[in-house]
């Protein structure tokens, strides 16, 4: 037993970031190994935390308390169920792999990596933190600095105006890098807004008296209530994870991100939102939950077919990646309004399925990206022959994607779309299914662009593959896939002890209203 | 002698200030009509104080008028240094520098 | 653990260990020879593993062995297991799969011999996965393990037959079969989901209801048709001879095509309780048989005929299935199994020493190739089946079957088909190995004896393996009777008559012209109206369709969103103009908000 | 009946004062009617039974106040003219917002039940003192170190020069710093 091993988990980060103030700037070398080593620390304990969670006595383990204010009913109240732990173990792989793929990275380098370990300080924290209050002080934190670290190191992109609203496009600088980190920061700060609000409400409503969840989750609160709430967490949360229509922050913001942003942002972030609305909106608002579920699923079915679609029209490859996050993402939503215990899993390990992938294909982007100086995917062509080994973990990120039977994303889809047709839903389940089509269409038609048929065209023909710390983040990651595809149960088991705990106390409920 | 005609007469002054206030475009004269307002809040306090019978509106009365005396001390200062500024009469609608 | 259990794992697991060291360790890899000749020792290991367990079950052949462990958790249980079932349809169908797989790698040792040494690992890299992938297909104990399996072999297609992923065409060969596979498996995948929902597994002996099992054993044949390009979804199976020619012979004859059957057959149990599912088969199967037999007399590519015989022949199993006659159905998927591949491997040294496809740059090989061309006339015939060879047992096993259950006008189908066989494969046979020796087959020569070996090994079933049905049935506790009859001599007559056609026209070293009354079928066959109509809807539906969303999503959704932006600048552009910097009108103000207030005050 | 024409004599003189003092057109008129009206605003607190408040208010306003504000009035100007421009605009807006505020008063005055009479008075000036240094010393003092602060600060911004040091003054330095806006502009 490794005492307070969860306040270590998410203050490695952070201290790191301390220590990174303290580093003269030129001592690169110790500046990249002070944040891979907390990333590494965090990563460990996230591994330990899931190795050692006791799957027979489930709920919240590894309880950690810190009163902050007690007046307020504040406190620090740290604990795991089987959710937090599984994607603490995400959020490990993902932080240390975005390490290593900004390895590179030569501009403010310090800065970066400081900004880089105080946002994962934020995700580590809202998966393992049980008090509403703190909670949303680490998802604040969590959001943050992603306004910084695109606004000095993003790359700089142009939207030429055009449709009915023209004239907007031609007043603001759209596709710009402080246009995309302005536009995803007032986006997801609006967001907070609605849940503050909720927050606020759901605290008073129980009397006022503690921000803890595993208490609120006793109350009962009033139906009524928790219809009006619902709402504001499923959509203040939702926009982080890319709820259809308020994600257009995430291919502006994937696109102008720095490589290890990308990753930890659609990697990461964009799950604390869904967990948001998991954690937050279904667990502690059940009646809500299930009088919004047609819609939350709805949406979710909309945002699957139609990001599906806008990653087909794309042909910058990063858009690409982007626009497939909304449509995965909408995977995850659609196994949270599902409301039952393998739509819940899929859920979860949808998260961490595509957590890997994406991370996997960003890191991927960004080295195709740092050869060729472009992303632009007609311009590409025959890549395959000069960098083999990118496209392998191309193709396998790809297949992923694709849920093809073998990688993290199968498993995830099949359950999902399981709990859709349990939940009385098939049409969710072919909707969904189709969207695993559509996917297959565009990833193979960019694998096919990029790294087969003729080429490369004589500027790239002398580029290279990727090389050595380069390859970290690479084998990491698709080896991840590649695990998680084949033998789910370790990671799985841990999701299934808790969503099968919470959807039982679900149940009664969803009888009531839908016999 | 009812307190209503003192009270009104404190109005009526108070409204003169405000004409004043709003009408006046040189600083000097603003500062001017601010007293008149001043000058009949205290009215107010000492009819209202006498009618009561005490003390009470005389000793704000007290504190008001050394309060105004700072406001005037402070007011021609700044009147002092815009006018070293700009070289001319003190019109506070040339002074626009924290228009939006 | 039992023999059998262990000796499938060594069979399913040395290929895959073998292709994962080959994956993982890049300099191995690219030796190329060296990694050649372990992933065939691999194979040969899984070979022999294959046939120690067919004996096995051979002397128990009613044994129906289950070994699973838990894969997917549910609600602290198992959702889902993997693991062995070995009863006699896997265990003959692993021997068939390891054999082929087995001929086909030896026979690529010298038919890939001029790819750079990086490919050349790259290809037995597949071919050890593709091993593994179709045994962890055959031998799974439910549909779920089977649907994984079923993926993997797909993926493998798709790498094979972009192997030359330089080549344009390939490329594009390569995506088009995933495509059209991967949208038919969208099916399985909703089988797989509407099964579990109604029986809370993934087993297919349950028994979900006649309804539900309409449901599932429809959207299996979905899956089934991709697979097994059943028409309308055949087209990615003739392109997918862009892969090298062994490829075709192992995935696109024997084996992976093969996989649809196969799933029927496994879950024949549940189609067993769908009336209307069985129909349909019968009549899309039958219907597949004629069209695609029809469109290899006109072909002049000999990949693309036998493409097309494939396609014919699978139809033949569908429609068998769809009758009930499973053990036509399984059995004539073994005997193709044999003779295609032979076919495909014959066709393979043709290729390696003309270098060409076209039938019309072969001619009078018999006089450089005799082996080649004794084998391709033992498969031509087993395939036209005729009598005594394995492809006559088998289909008349299926025509038996289809009259048995009273289908009277698909039987007619498919005796016409059998005609049809018989004089693509006569067009062939008297085209490319006989009549004069054509230019550039003057200097072909027969391959090593990497090539020769599996030649000779395949022809051995595809001449005597109708001999062992009886055998074969007695596994799974069917009956098997020769009868030798009226309707079993109609289709022989046909196969002779067809040869007979063949000859007439082809015989006398006439060019591969196609016959006069076929025409226009070579016309519409050549314009690809299905092809076209396919792009277009991708073209349509999907690029179009793309595009739109684009725009929409950035100038109408992400429009609304920055309209928003918009207003709130202009907004304040338009409410800074309140802070006029005025100090007479902050007096007012002020002044008037004194009123304003007082008057709230006063008068409310 | 004495007070009530004593009331109307000191009305009369406060607002016929207070309304040349915002209608004058010179400056210096206007601070001198300023001085009336403050005169005789304390004639007022007379009346009210404040001698006390009536002196302070004519030593400190009438003696330091118009005092100062003249002194204002004759720093700000350069000429040898005593005639200094008082200007007025856009006195209709402010007239009406006048008016408006007086009736509203009026009517709040009207309408509210006012005693009629005043009360005999008992108190004197040793009461007042004994009040305000009593219980309300703490104002009192509190009112000492505003004043302190309003001298400083009045120093502070009119001087020209840090003492001991080269520095030019706060103000000094917001005047040059207006003149380069001046001169980039």
């Amino acid at each position: 037993m490794i005492p307070h091993a969860l306040l270590i988990l998410v203050a490695a980060p952070f201290v790191a970031a301390l220590i990174l103030l303290a580093v003269p700037q030129r001592m690169r070398l110790v500046t990249r190994l002070v944040s891979l080593s907390a990333a590494l620390i965090s990563a460990g304990l996230s591994v330990w935390v899931a190795a050692s969670w006791d799957m027979a006595r489930g709920g919240f383990q590894f309880d950690e308390r810190y009163p902050v204010v007690p007046s307020l009913g504040i406190e620090m109240h740290l604990a795991a169920n089987g959710w937090s732990a599984a994607l603490l173990v995400l959020t490990g792989l993902i932080i240390v792999g975005g390490v290593l793929a900004s390895w590179t990275q030569e501009r403010r380098d310090q800065e970066f990596y400081m900004l880089l370990l105080v946002l994962v300080a934020g995700v580590f924290g809202v998966f393992v933190c049980q008090d509403l209050f703190i909670l949303f002080l680490f998802y604040e934190i969590a959001v943050l600095p992603m306004y910084i670290l695109i606004g000095i190191w993003g790359s700089q992109g142009k939207v030429e105006p055009r449709g009915p609203f023209k004239f907007v496009y031609e007043f603001l600088d759209v596709g710009g890098r402080e246009y995309a980190a302005m536009k995803l920061t007032l986006m997801l700060l609006v967001g907070s807004a609605a849940i503050l609000v909720a927050i606020l409400a759901l605290y008073s409503e129980a009397g006022g008296t503690t921000f803890d969840m595993i208490a609120l989750a006793r109350h009962h609160f009033d139906p009524a209530t928790q219809k009006l709430y619902f709402p504001m967490v499923w959509l203040g949360f939702g926009a982080l994870a890319g709820v259809f229509p308020f994600h257009t922050w995430s291919p502006d913001g994937h696109a102008a991100a720095p490589t290890a942003v990308s990753m930890l942002h659609a990697g990461v972030l964009m799950k604390l939102g869904a967990f948001g609305v998991m954690r937050v909106g279904m667990v502690l608002m059940p009646e809500g939950a299930i009088a919004w579920a047609p819609i939350v699923g709805g949406v979710a079915v909309i945002n699957i077919v139609y990001g599906a679609f806008g990653a087909m029209g794309q042909k910058d490859l990063k858009y690409i990646v982007a626009y497939s996050s909304v449509s995965h993402m909408g995977v995850v939503m659609l196994g949270a309004a599902t409301l039952t215990v393998d739509g819940w899993n899929g859920a979860i390990f949808q998260m961490v399925a595509h957590g890997v992938m994406t991370g996997l294909f960003f890191a991927l982007v960004g080295l195709i990206y740092g050869k060729t100086h472009t992303r632009w995917v007609p311009k590409m062509g025959g890549f395959g022959r000069i960098m083999p080994g990118i496209a392998s973990f191309f193709t396998l990120a790809s297949l992923s994607s694709l849920a093809l039977p073998g990688t993290a994303g199968f498993i995830a889809e099949l359950l999902v779309f399981i709990g859709a047709w349990q939940s009385g839903h098939p049409v969710w389940a072919v909707a969904g299914a189709a969207g695993a089509f559509i996917t297959a269409v565009y990833v193979l038609r960019a694998v096919k662009r990029i790294f087969w048929g003729e080429g490369p065209s004589e500027e790239f023909a002398k580029l290279g593959d990727a090389k050595h710390v380069e390859w970290g983040a690479l084998v990491l990651l698709g080896a991840a896939i590649l695990v998680f595809g084949f033998w789910p149960a370790p990671i799985l088991d841990l999701i299934d002890a808790t969503s099968t705990r919470l959807v039982q106390a679900l149940y009664p409920l969803v009888l009531a209203v839908n016999p | 002698m009812p307190l209503a005609a003192w009270v009104i007469l404190a109005a009526a002054l108070f409204s003169i200030g405000l004409y004043g206030v709003t009408s006046r475009r040189g600083a000097i004269g603003i500062l001017l009509s601010v007293e008149l307002m001043a000058n009949a809040v205290n009215l107010l306090f000492i009819s209202f104080g006498r009618y009561r019978g005490d003390h009470l509106g005389q000793v704000f009365t007290l504190f008001a008028v050394a309060l105004t005396v700072a406001e005037v001390v402070i007011g021609l200062a700044l009147v002092i240094l815009l006018h070293r500024v700009r070289r001319s009469d003190v019109r506070v609608d040339e002074v626009k520098e924290l228009h939006g | 653990m039992s023999l059998p259990i262990e000796l499938a794992l060594v069979a399913l697991f040395t290929p895959a260990a073998m292709a994962v060291i080959l994956a993982l360790v890049p300099p191995l890899r690219r030796t190329g020879r060296p990694a050649a000749w372990l992933s065939v020792l691999a194979a040969s290991i899984s070979l022999g593993a294959s046939v120690w367990l067919f004996a096995d079950q051979l002397g128990h052949p009613s044994r129906d062995l289950l070994e699973s462990v838990r894969w997917l958790p549910h609600a602290g249980a198992a959702m889902a297991n993997v693991g062995l079932r070995i009863d006699g349809i896997s265990a003959g169908m692993t021997l068939v799969v390891t054999l082929v797989a087995f001929c086909v790698q030896v026979f690529s040792l010298d038919y890939m011999r001029s790819e750079p040494a990086a490919d050349l690992g790259r290809y037995f890299t597949y071919h050890s996965f593709f091993i593994f992938s179709m045994l962890l297909l055959v031998l799974a104990p439910n549909l779920l393990q089977l649907f994984f399996g079923w993926e993997l072999v797909g993926l493998t297609s798709y790498l094979l037959i972009g192997f030359y992923f330089k080549k344009p065409s390939a490329a594009k060969a390569a995506v088009k079969a995933f495509w059209v596979t991967k949208l038919a498996d969208t099916g399985l995948l909703l089988a797989l989901v509407v099964l579990y929902t109604h029986t809370g597994g993934f087993e297919w002996t349950s028994h979900p209801g006649a309804e539900v099992a309409t449901i599932i054993t429809l959207l299996l044949f979905v899956a089934v048709m991709g697979k097994s390009a059943q028409f309308p979804l055949h087209v990615w199976l003739p392109d997918a001879m862009e892969g090298p020619t062994p490829v075709s012979a192992l995935l696109h004859a024997a084996t992976m095509v093969a996989a649809g059957v196969y799933l029927i057959v496994r879950t024949n149990p549940l189609f067993a309780q769908a009336e209307f599912t069985r129909e349909v088969m019968v009549w899309i199967g039958s219907f597949t048989a004629v069209f695609a037999a029809v469109i290899a007399c006109v072909q002049t590519d000999i990949k693309k005929v036998l493409a097309y015989s494939t396609c014919s022949q699978l139809g033949y199993m569908v429609a068998a299935l769809g009758a009930g006659s499973v053990m036509g159905g399984y059995f004539h998927l073994t005997t193709h199994a044999f003779f295609k591949a032979l076919l495909f491997l014959a066709a393979g040294s043709v290729i390696h020493a003309v270098h060409s496809n076209e039938m019309s740059d072969m001619g009078g090989l018999w006089k450089r190739m005799k082996l080649t061309t004794i084998v391709f006339v033992i498969g031509s015939v087993s395939l036209a089946g005729i009598p005594g060879l394995a492809g006559f047992f088998s289909k008349d096993l299926i025509l038996e079957g289809m009259l048995e259950s009273g289908h009277t006008v698909p039987w007619l189908m498919l005796l016409g088909a059998a005609f049809l066989t018989a004089f693509y494969m006569g067009r062939v046979l008297f085209t490319a190995f006989f009549g004069e020796l054509s230019e550039k087959a003057k200097h072909a020569h027969e391959g090593g004896w990497e090539m020769q070996l599996p030649l000779v090994l395949l022809a051995i079933p595809a001449l005597g393996a109708g001999y062992f049905a009886s055998r074969f049935a007695g596994m799974w506790h069917l009956e098997y009777e020769l009868h030798l009859n009226l309707e079993a001599g109609a289709a022989s007559g046909l196969a002779i008559l067809g040869f007979a056609v063949a000859y007439v026209m082809y015989g006398r070293g006439a060019p591969v012209a196609t016959p006069a009354i076929l025409r226009p079928i070579a016309k519409l066959a050549a314009s690809g109206v299905l092809d076209r109509f396919y792009e277009g809807l991708y073209r349509v539906l999907g690029l179009k369709l793309a595009g739109a969303v684009g725009f929409f999503d950035r100038y109408v959704v992400d429009g609304l969103m920055n309209l928003s932006g918009y207003l709130a600048l202009t907004a304040g552009q338009k409410l800074r103009r309140l802070q006029s910097g005025n100090v007479r009108d902050y007096v007012f103000v002020v002044a008037f908000a004194i009123f304003a207030l007082s008057a709230f005050g006063i008068l409310r | 009946m004495i007070d009530r024409i004593a009331f109307g004599v000191v009305a009369l003189l406060l607002l016929l004062s207070a309304l040349r003092v915002v209608t004058s057109k010179n400056l210096v008129h206007s601070v001198l009617w300023l001085g009336l009206t403050l005169v005789t605003t304390a004639g007022a607190y007379l009346l009210l039974s404040a001698p006390f408040i009536a002196s302070i208010q004519i030593l400190l306003y009438t003696g330091g106040v118009i005092t100062l504000m003249l002194f204002g009035v004759m720093l700000t100007r350069r000429g040898e003219d005593i005639a200094i421009p008082n200007e007025s605009s856009e006195g209709g807006r402010a007239l009406i917002l006048s008016l408006a505020t007086f009736g509203l008063f009026t009517g709040a005055v009207l309408k509210t039940p006012l005693p009629q009479e005043a009360p005999p008075f008992t108190g004197s000036t040793a009461e007042l003192g004994r009040e305000i240094l009593g219980p309300n010393l703490m104002a009192f003092e509190v009112l000492s170190v505003l004043l302190l602060a309003a001298m400083v600060g009045a120093i502070v911004i009119a001087r020209r020069r840090d003492p001991g040091s080269q520095r030019p003054s706060l103000g000094l330095r917001i005047e040059a710093e207006a003149k380069s806006q001046e001169g980039k502009s």
